[in-house]
């Protein structure tokens, strides 16, 4: 599909037609943090930022979530039996998207979406009627490493669309067959423009210095990275709360709870987190993440082995960055990693 | 706040056993009358009272809580 | 506790505490009567409470 | 002292415990990997020591990693603290969670540390910061295409501004001179303009200052106080708490938190630092701390013999509140 130009005074214009059908969101300054929040108009749009502050997952998998609701009273003959929640009703658009983010969705979708039996309905309806167009990163954050692990940050993976910042105007390249459709009103590029686009990706891929290293831990005994002596120091400081978790654009852990009040009754599914004492303890009170250092280890391990382990060498990382900025006590992951590698 | 008159409040009463209950049990004895809203919780002591419970009781929907020793 | 739900806005009048030996029934009733009142002059409480009907 | 003075003394303290046996273990912080956040570091070596350095981002409260460890098994214990530090070790020695003996405090007089998000407020929410360096009462800000002076003043923590000891209160060796005790601020300002505001008001202003709130629960792993084996809000039966993001249930967590905490909090600011949202949870903290010392002339953790006033009685305890 041939790369298309969007020129900024003519986003009006783009952004109406989106709006048509589809509700739009773009990421949004509110007292110095950046934020998603619903778009009304072009002008609006920040368009220079490094990344929104938490990870837009909470579009498809939202930290509290209702699946089913039911009358709690065993008697009545409509009594205890689930309903379905309605499904989301209009479309949407995410706008200006990191790419790294959008990949982030296409490694959820092999862990929500696996096969007929594993097939989340409320993920599943979401992502669907959701039109992801990236704005690709040119200058990049000291703590970004995505092209590191499989990302950078022009990737194309999990997007519809992919816009890169030519100063006045957009180089729009669609992805998807949705996103050729949301562009075909557009007229095509001139070649200088695909070129200029090239070059910020490679000056964004090259100020990319720091990074880790898998190539070691691929090959490597599940069991022999479990039983690294590193572990022991890497947990000292951790304080077990799940910041790290929350922002992750790739974390998908959830507990389901059922919760009745009188005759109303739901079940919601709330995001969780495995540094947690609870998320692990049993019904007999025995614990076998009992420790700072097992939880501390299955973030990681979950990430950087069991994920590439199960799904084909994918890394359930997208080096977003966000952990490394938000983290009270500063654990790297990129030195963590480098340390699992080494 | 809306029309007071006829509201009807509910109210979560955490009585001690040997104190505040007794004293109510007594009131019931002697025929006194007071209103229908206090809906009593025995705990066996006000030393085993929590700010647990005032808040569990408001999350639930009281409009009020009684603590008596 | 009373101090802290004030500050964050339930009214003071929703939580009452007091003593009353098991032989004061009258001080019982009349306290009873007294706390009734307070409440029922605030209103239905409206903050704290979780109601899974509004937001499911 | 300059903190780069500090940080020297701090290391050979540290090297000669370590090398004489003295301790197992002395607890500081390091450089972190990214400015503004240095973070706790383990040393048990005397070339571990090294890397051991003193900033004004030192945010944490060490006081929490010597109840979240078993010092049974490590033996003595060295930590660094500052003056709310300090108190908060006596807070623990006093609720019997370790002891006098086991830990030696290496005291360092508070410089007033500092909140790296009003550095980049105060840089540009936009830019990105690469380097911040201390010089005397300025910090030197740099970044992609930018070099800016800072005064430190105007970047201080909320809760060191308005702090009320900044020296050490037990000490087994002193770094520095003792300094000033206070940094000018009040902190019954903090609750003050809840205060005035009417029921309905305030529950909004509340409800909002926590909107933002994800529960991470960053500010109950960040304090020190927050020892339990299980908090309540991970208790099950009964659920006193619901794991969603209802209003009601954020709130209940953050009202029952900060009470657990009446005559217990120093107000070492831990809470705020950690948390990823940057909400201001020392608005709820402040206002108790501020009870608790109008009611019962207390303070937290000022000195090993008095008694914490939730765990004791006494006739003159006020009981205006009961009919």
């Amino acid at each position: 599909m041939a790369d298309k130009i969007l020129a900024k005074d003519k986003l009006a214009e783009f952004i109406a037609a989106l709006q048509k059908d589809k509700d739009v969101f773009a990421p949004k300054l509110d007292n110095d943090r950046l934020v998603w929040a619903p778009l009304e108009k072009a002008d609006d749009i920040v368009w220079e930022f490094s990344n929104t502050e938490m990870s837009p997952k909470d579009f498809f998998f939202p930290q509290t979530e209702c699946m089913m609701h039911f009358k709690n009273d065993p008697k009545a003959e409509d009594g205890m039996i689930m309903q379905a929640e309605p499904e989301l009703a209009k479309e949407r658009a995410l706008l200006n998207i990191r790419p790294c983010d959008a990949k982030a969705f296409g490694v959820l979708d092999m862990i929500f979406c696996q096969d007929e039996m594993t097939n989340d309905v409320y993920w599943r309806d979401k992502r669907e009627k959701t039109l992801l167009i990236g704005l690709a990163c040119n200058d990049p954050c000291p703590t970004c490493f995505c092209t590191t692990v499989g990302c950078g940050p022009h990737n194309e993976a999990g997007l519809d669309v992919l816009l890169v910042d030519l100063g006045d105007k957009l180089l729009a390249r669609p992805i998807s067959d949705k996103g050729a459709k949301a562009l075909s009103a557009l007229p095509e590029a001139a070649a200088d423009d695909a070129a200029k686009a090239a070059e910020l990706k490679k000056a964004a891929e090259d100020s990319i210095t720091q990074g880790v290293g898998t190539d070691k831990i691929s090959g490597a005994e599940v069991l022999d990275l479990f039983n690294l002596p590193m572990w022991d120091r890497v947990h000292e400081s951790c304080l077990n709360c799940g910041t790290c978790t929350f922002c992750c654009p790739t974390c998908h852990c959830f507990d389901i709870q059922d919760e009745v009040q009188g005759e109303a009754g739901r079940r919601v599914r709330n995001w969780d987190y495995c540094m947690s004492w609870l998320f692990t303890v049993h019904g007999t009170g025995h614990n076998p993440r009992h420790g700072k250092k097992e939880r501390v280890r299955q973030r990681f391990m979950h990430k950087f082995k069991y994920i590439p382990l199960k799904r084909g060498g994918e890394i359930g990382c997208v080096g977003c960055g966000r952990c490394v900025q938000l983290c009270p006590v500063n654990i790297d992951v990129r030195e963590v990693v480098n340390s699992m590698n080494a | 706040m809306s029309d007071t008159s006829n509201f009807q409040p509910r109210i979560a009463a955490f009585l001690c056993n040997w104190c505040s209950y007794g004293a109510a049990d007594l009131a019931g004895v002697s025929r006194l009358q007071y209103p229908p809203l206090v809906q009593t919780i025995r705990i066996p002591c006000t030393g085993r009272m929590s700010p647990k419970f005032i808040l569990q009781a408001f999350r639930k929907g009281v409009d009020g809580v009684w603590v008596s020793g | 506790m009373k101090n802290i739900l004030e500050y964050v806005g339930i009214e003071p009048d929703r939580l009452h505490f007091s003593w009353i030996s098991s032989a004061e029934a009258e001080k019982f009733q009349k306290t009873a009567t007294q706390v009734c009142e307070a409440v029922r002059a605030l209103g239905p409480a409206q903050h704290m409470i979780k109601d899974i009907r509004k937001v499911a | 002292m300059e903190n780069q003075e500090v940080a020297q003394k701090i290391q050979e303290v540290a090297k000669k415990l370590l090398s004489e046996g003295k301790v197992s273990c002395v607890i500081g912080f390091e450089k972190g990997t990214v400015p503004m956040r240095e973070r706790p570091f383990f040393a048990y070596t005397p070339e571990e020591a090294e890397r051991l350095t003193w900033t004004s981002f030192c945010c944490n409260n060490l006081a929490n990693f010597l109840v979240r460890r078993d010092l049974g098994e490590a033996g003595k214990v060295a930590v660094v603290a500052q003056g709310c530090v300090s108190r908060n070790i006596v807070g623990l020695i006093k609720e019997n969670q370790i002891s006098r003996e086991q830990v030696f405090v290496i005291g360092v007089p508070s410089p007033g540390m500092l909140d790296r998000r009003k550095v980049q407020a105060e840089v540009g929410a936009e830019k990105v910061i690469t380097e911040v360096s201390e010089d005397g009462e300025d910090l030197i800000v740099k970044g992609k295409g930018f070099e800016e002076r800072v005064p430190r003043k105007k970047v201080m923590r909320d809760n060191c501004y308005t702090c009320v000891q900044r020296n050490p209160v037990i000490v087994d060796e002193l770094i520095g001179a003792e300094t000033e005790p206070t940094h000018g601020g009040n902190i019954d300002k903090v609750s003050a303009p809840w205060e005035k505001l009417q029921a309905d008001d305030r529950w909004a202003e509340f409800a909002e200052n926590y909107q933002t709130c994800i529960r991470c629960y960053a500010c109950r792993d960040a304090c020190p106080l927050c020892y339990c084996h299980v908090c309540f809000v991970d208790e099950a039966q009964p659920q006193w708490c619901g794991k969603t993001q209802d209003e009601s249930d954020v709130l209940t967590y953050h009202v029952l938190r900060a009470f657990h905490c009446a005559g217990r909090c120093t107000d070492c600011g831990a809470c705020e630092s950690a948390c990823p949202m940057g909400i201001k949870v020392r608005r709820l903290t402040s206002k108790i701390e501020k009870d608790i010392r109008e009611m019962y002339g207390y303070q937290a953790g000022m000195d090993l013999e008095s008694k914490p006033p939730m765990s004791v009685y006494r006739p003159d305890d006020p009981q205006e509140f009961i009919k």
